[in-house]
């Protein structure tokens, strides 16, 4: 039943963010949020894997960046519609994520983590010296028009990423609270002895890999749209790994909420500091929250709420 | 257009640049391979030996060689504290080392920025006498840019395996990454030894940045774009074989270098990666893992 | 005596140049106590890797049920009723005691035994070792014997017909030894099989009908407790000549 | 589980209030004109962000000492870019509907100025663009305009200087190799590369990208040299263009011409530790100090830039962008005073109308928001000796060839007469 009411809040807030289109004019507002939306849904996507099953993926940029590809090439050759945009990127990318997930038959650890790295090396590669989707150069996307609800296609952004990122927390949550959430916690503590308690791990690393790959793919599906110019530089920024991984490990691996927290807060301190300091500094801000969270809270801001409500509960 | 004279010279300069990269792995496979420390920030430190060599060679005209043995010391001070750090706050409570993995890019970010803030963003280069110049025996040209790198990064991986073999202190840290319990009833602190194998990783990135800076150009950024090609010969040579970390530079360097070529030098780096998912999907220990 | 629940037929296992299996060959009947000894790198935890499926054989079969269950990943045999414990303890160590049994009874007896509420039989069975009162307990932060307790708990939460038993007493006092053994004997007496690996001579003695004896990846003796014991060859790989 | 959400909605709340307070400024008695802009001050772009940042402050300082535009003083607003288009649209809406900026100019570079287009075209804003390749292409947006003087073809403009050079040769080369990295500027500098060789039939023999991260480029250079090309394009980024040149010479790559479209070879910090090494080689440029390229003013800027520069650790010689930099903020000023208004509509129409007078000379603009004609110029290194930064202020240094009205020195052809 906990589920039936997460779900109609989860309804709720997309509804909110649509009515907040039709009050709110600024849209700043709209670019910030789509901004801290796609670091949720990344960092939910990047948990379902690295939090739950515990493989860290540093390729998060790959599947990112794969999506938003899949997109250009979409636009490219037929128009495609958004809604197919987001389908097609999903799909793609989560076919990739199937593929890695038959790495994890032999590489577990950080073996794993390179790669993924590798892979991103590749595929970016790929990407560089493919010139129907712009290549090194870069390609101009034109936004078709925001159709009859919204005023510019940058609230539509706002809307669908919104919803698209409820999706990502909804399936989380719906994993977390499964029976195929304890057995991906049974790989992420000892795999073997998964197995012997007759978890099949293979199928269930698939099973994560794929759904994490789709999510991500999800998430790059729009961002043709959101940037107008895709060149391979932006689109398999490091900041896609760096974000998706520190986020999650910010807020706290182990629960849905975690990568929430943790999107909101660095996405939004990162925002802040865009245009509040605007120097390297930055980068520093952004360097010592890391170092300063990893040391310090070793569990994430979730880990410090559990430990203060055991405290005040004692 | 293949020919055997185009084909030697590849394979040179894929030499060359090998042992450059095994200077630049070296304490990758220290850190990663023999201590499970995943020192993802170690590329920022070799820029920082790069531009511990730039001021000196910009101020007093040394070579960029001697500043780099110089630091040494100091890059050692410096990885002994960070280790310090590291085991304050990850080991001891028994952490996975993916938290150390974040604070290491932490760490990647805030040396990186205070570089920015010291040296702008200009490319830095050195001047030395060797470098533009080159030797040739028969069809085959060898510049001392990278023959100089090529030959200190050997001298340094064989200085590594001798060290670790042969003194007390090196077979303690090899011991260390097989069994820190049996050290421990020896008599021997497995932390102490842990802080100054990392402390020996930090200090060879000393050297590695100032070949780095004799090679190409550097501006506090690049760092990032050596984190794959670290972590890849590290892990392909298979964790812990100080000579396996060698062996898989080589083969990036000769796979990089022909690839550059005989096809398109815009695939190089991919097929170098390419390798590395091979490999590992065939091999997943690395071609010499333990 | 009719079919034998686990038949091993001549079982090769070699890592690298290294034979650590040489052809061993077993058979356990249903309902048997079943004990498995031999000196340090004999083989014995090779050979129940390779009957758990944790490991596969290069060479042999392995029967369960009459089944070749050769070429099966772990967890298949352990949804045909093979469970096993570690020797080192393997909690899923960020669970807690209640949630290690759950998700075994889940994912493990799903096919054979779908009963009541897991949360309720999990209980049950930790109450049948003593671990209920941990059973909010974060598994990882466990003392030696809980630990122990929580191997076998959790295997007994696969509802196996064959149990094996990995060394669960290594470095336990004499009583935490007794305990674990009343544990034993009552799960054999409710029907399941049960192979005990142990160095501790008291207790396989004591449990074991028939004990089977392993050097140097060979079989050396088979046979009831006492006879085994008197073998001229098991003196000898034991104390050496 | 339910007790988390008041969390996650606080923190959610938060972030929007502090991202929109900071905006209600002061009503002062006479408002100044603010601009904003988002600029490269960190990430790969970050050397020419900030050179650019440094001349456009210099303007303001220089406007508002005699008097601001139209009495007001100027103001400016920015925000660092990072290098990364994916902050862009957020940076410009911030400025337009937070920091409600009356005017928005571009930031550098070509990636960096198009996640801002649809934003100022949905607004019909008038937008100066900083070193854009191609970036009105798809748009044809009416109130764009971009100061690098690349003209109606921008991706020919970097290359037509050494091809129509190595056309004039007698005899003429027949072959050339085309290589460069993998990147936004040199893949549209290499299209342009390829136009020109085909039109002036000069057989491509070579044509090959890098990727950025490239160690060793001995290998390329082995490669181009054993196709024998005549002539050696190269368009590159300073860590190419610095390979490519240790390499060359290392190889013994002597083509009759080489060089191109090298970025880099107008900075400091490349310069004075290449030397002796540059001799010969040929480059694309915008501005240097030869006599047939001085233009009212900008002496004036470079003794207020060069100072200022290496207080800030940028680039000492600013030949390459900062007085373009600064002479967009003249064309918007001239326009504005002109005007006598802000109105974007009828600045973009004053902007088409007229010639402009800047530091870097006169600049009238075409319809598509470029230059009319293309200006830039293609150089050659000679007589360089020793490492000293002086001489790359001195005539003589850097010598331009082509066009004709701006040519100040003749090419040394071959390349390995200009490296006796």
């Amino acid at each position: 039943m906990q589920a039936r009411w997460l779900l109609a809040l989860a309804g709720v807030l997309i509804v909110g963010a649509f009515v907040v289109t039709r009050t709110v004019d600024n849209r700043y507002v709209y670019f910030a949020a789509y901004g801290i939306l796609q670091y949720v849904l990344l960092a939910t996507a990047w948990n379902i894997l690295g939090g739950y099953t515990g493989y860290v993926n540093f390729g998060t940029g790959a599947f990112f960046a794969l999506g938003a590809y899949t997109s250009v090439f979409l636009i490219q050759a037929v128009q495609a519609p958004l809604v197919v945009l987001i389908v097609a990127g999903g799909l793609v990318s989560g076919l990739l994520g199937f593929g890695i997930g038959y790495l994890t038959l032999r590489l577990r650890g950080v073996f794993f983590s390179i790669a993924t790295l590798a892979l991103a090396v590749v595929l970016e590669t790929m990407m560089v010296n493919w010139e129907y989707v712009g290549g090194a150069k870069g390609i101009s996307i034109i936004r078709p028009s925001a159709g009859p609800l919204f005023t510019n296609y940058v609230q539509l952004l706002f809307v669908v990423m919104a919803a698209l990122a409820m999706g990502a927390v909804a399936v989380a949550w719906f994993i977390e609270h499964s029976r195929i959430g304890r057995g991906f916690a049974t790989i992420r503590d000892n795999e073997e002895a998964a197995e012997c308690m007759g978890v099949p791990t293979l199928r269930l690393k698939l099973l994560a890999t794929t759904v994490s790959g789709c999510l991500m793919g999800i998430a790059g599906a729009p961002f043709p749209y959101y940037i107008t110019f895709v060149e391979p530089v932006s689109a398999f920024n490091l900041s896609y790994a760096v974000n998706s991984l520190a986020m999650p490990m910010v807020g706290g691996t182990t629960s849905w909420v975690g990568p929430i927290i943790g999107a909101v807060l660095l996405g939004t301190l990162q925002q802040l500091a865009t245009v509040t300091i605007s120097s390297e500094l930055n980068l520093l801000i952004v360097g010592v929250v890391l170092v300063a969270f990893v040391v310090l809270a070793p569990e994430g801001i979730l880990g410090l709420l559990r430990r203060g409500t055991r405290r005040t509960r004692a | 257009m293949f020919s055997l004279d185009l084909f030697l010279n590849a394979l040179v300069a894929g030499v060359l640049l090998g042992g450059f990269y095994a200077a630049v792995s070296l304490g990758i496979s220290i850190a990663f391979g023999l201590l499970d420390v995943v020192n993802i920030g170690h590329p920022i430190f070799v820029i920082l030996g790069s531009y511990a060599a730039f001021v000196l060679n910009d101020a007093y005209g040394l070579d960029p060689l001697l500043s780099g043995v110089l630091f040494a010391p100091v890059f050692f001070l410096i990885g002994v504290v960070v280790y310090q750090v590291y085991y304050l706050s990850f080991e001891r409570k028994g952490e996975s080392p993916l938290r150390g993995l974040v604070f290491f890019f932490g760490l990647l970010f805030i040396i990186e920025v205070a570089l920015l803030l010291k040296f702008g963003v200009d490319y830095r280069l050195i001047e030395a006498p060797y470098i533009g110049r080159s030797i040739h025996i028969g069809e085959v040209g060898i510049a001392f840019r990278l023959l100089v790198p090529c030959v200190v990064g050997l001298l340094m991986t064989l200085a590594i395996t001798q060290f670790l073999s042969r003194t007390f202190y090196g077979r303690a840290i090899k011991g260390v990454a097989q069994d820190s319990l049996a050290l421990r009833l020896m008599g021997i602190d497995p932390v102490r030894i842990k802080t100054i194998a990392f402390g020996l990783g930090i200090a060879t990135a000393s050297v590695a940045g100032a070949l780095l800076i004799m090679i190409s150009p550097v501006e506090p950024s690049i760092g990032r774009a050596y984190i794959g090609r670290v972590f890849a010969i590290a892990v392909l040579g298979g964790l812990g074989s100080i000579g396996g970390t060698l062996t898989a530079a080589l083969i990036l360097g000769i796979a990089e270098s022909l690839t550059a070529t005989f096809s398109g030098p815009s695939w190089s780096l991919a097929v170098s990666f390419g390798i590395l998912l091979l490999v590992l999907a065939v091999r997943p220990a690395g071609l010499f893992g333990r | 005596m009719g079919e034998p629940l686990l038949r091993v037929e001549n079982v090769v296992k070699r890592f690298g140049g290294f034979q650590a299996l040489g052809g061993v060959s077993l058979e356990v009947q249903p309902g048997e106590r079943f004990g498995l000894i031999g000196p340090n790198g004999s083989g014995k935890t090779t050979l129940i890797n390779c009957i758990s499926g944790t490991l596969r054989n290069d060479e042999g079969r392995i029967f369960f049920r009459g089944q070749d269950i050769t070429a099966l990943p772990a967890h298949r045999r352990t949804w045909r009723g093979i469970a096993r414990t570690f020797q080192i303890p393997r909690p899923f160590g960020t669970m807690t005691v209640l949630e290690n049994l759950r998700v075994t009874l889940e994912y493990a007896a799903r096919e054979r035994a779908r009963a009541g509420d897991p949360a309720v039989e999990a209980m049950e069975i930790l109450a049948g070792v003593g671990l209920d009162p941990k059973a909010g307990a974060i598994s990882g932060l466990l003392t030696q014997i809980e630990m122990r307790k929580l191997e076998l708990a959790r295997a007994m939460a696969a509802k196996p017909a064959l149990l094996i038993s990995d060394e669960a007493m290594a470095g336990l006092s004499s009583s935490e030894v007794d305990e674990l053994l009343e544990i034993l004997l009552r799960l054999n007496a409710a029907g399941t099989t049960v192979i005990m690996i142990e160095h501790i001579m008291r207790a396989v003695m004591r449990f074991s009908e028939r004990i089977a004896v392993l050097d140097a990846g060979e079989k050396i003796a088979e046979g009831p407790p006492d006879k085994v014991v008197s073998d001229r060859a098991v003196e000898r790989a034991y104390l050496g000549e | 589980m339910m007790r988390r959400w008041p969390v996650v909605g606080v923190l959610i709340a938060a972030a929007f209030a502090l991202s929109c307070v900071g905006d209600a400024g002061a009503q002062a008695t006479k408002q100044p004109i603010r601009i904003g802009f988002g600029m490269a001050l960190t990430g790969g772009l970050a050397a020419n962000g900030q050179g650019a940042l440094l001349a456009m402050q210099i303007w303001r300082d220089d406007v508002n000492k005699a008097g601001g535009l139209l009495g007001r003083p100027v103001e400016f607003t920015y925000y660092d870019d990072q290098t990364n288009g994916s902050t862009v649209p957020g940076i410009y809406t911030k400025l337009l509907d937070v920091d409600k900026v009356d005017l928005v100019v571009s930031g550098y570079g070509t990636n960096l100025i198009a996640p801002a287009m649809p934003i100022v075209m949905e607004r019909k804003l008038l937008f100066m663009g900083l070193f854009g390749l191609g970036n009105n292409e798809k748009h044809k947006y009416s109130r764009y305009f971009q100061i690098a003087p690349n003209g109606p073809n921008p991706a020919g403009s970097f290359s037509e200087g050494f091809f129509e050079l190595a056309a004039r040769q007698n005899p003429k080369p027949k072959t050339t190799a085309l290589v460069g990295d993998d990147a936004e500027f040199p893949q549209h500098a290499l299209v342009g590369a390829r136009e020109h060789a085909k039109r002036l039939g000069i057989q491509v023999v070579y044509d090959k990208t890098y990727p950025p991260s490239t160690v060793d480029y001995t290998p390329i250079v082995r490669a181009i040299k054993a196709t024998n090309p005549d002539i050696v394009f190269v368009a590159s980024y300073p860590p190419g263009s610095t390979g490519m040149i240790l390499a060359a010479q290392e190889v013994g790559l002597e083509p009759k011409m080489f060089g191109g479209g090298m970025v880099g070879l107008h900075f400091t910090s490349l310069l004075t530790k290449l030397g002796p090494k540059l001799n010969g080689i040929v480059d694309y440029g915008f501005w240097v100090p030869e006599p047939t390229m001085k233009s009212p003013g900008v002496e004036a800027f470079l003794q207020k830039y060069q100072p200022a520069a290496v207080k800030a650790g940028v680039d000492p010689l600013g030949f390459y962008l900062p007085p373009w930099a600064y002479a967009m903020m003249q064309v918007l000023g001239q326009a504005i005073e002109a005007t006598k208004g802000l109105d974007q509509q009828k600045l973009a129409e004053y902007i088409h109308a007229k010639e402009f007078d800047t530091v870097v000379g006169k600049v009238k603009f075409g319809p598509d928001g470029e230059w009319l004609k293309h200006r830039t110029v293609a150089m050659q290194f000679q007589n360089i000796k020793g490492n000293d930064v002086e001489q790359f202020r001195q005539p003589g240094k850097q010598v331009v060839l082509w066009p004709d009205e701006f040519k100040s020195g003749n090419l040394i052809y071959p390349y390995s007469a200009a490296r006796k």
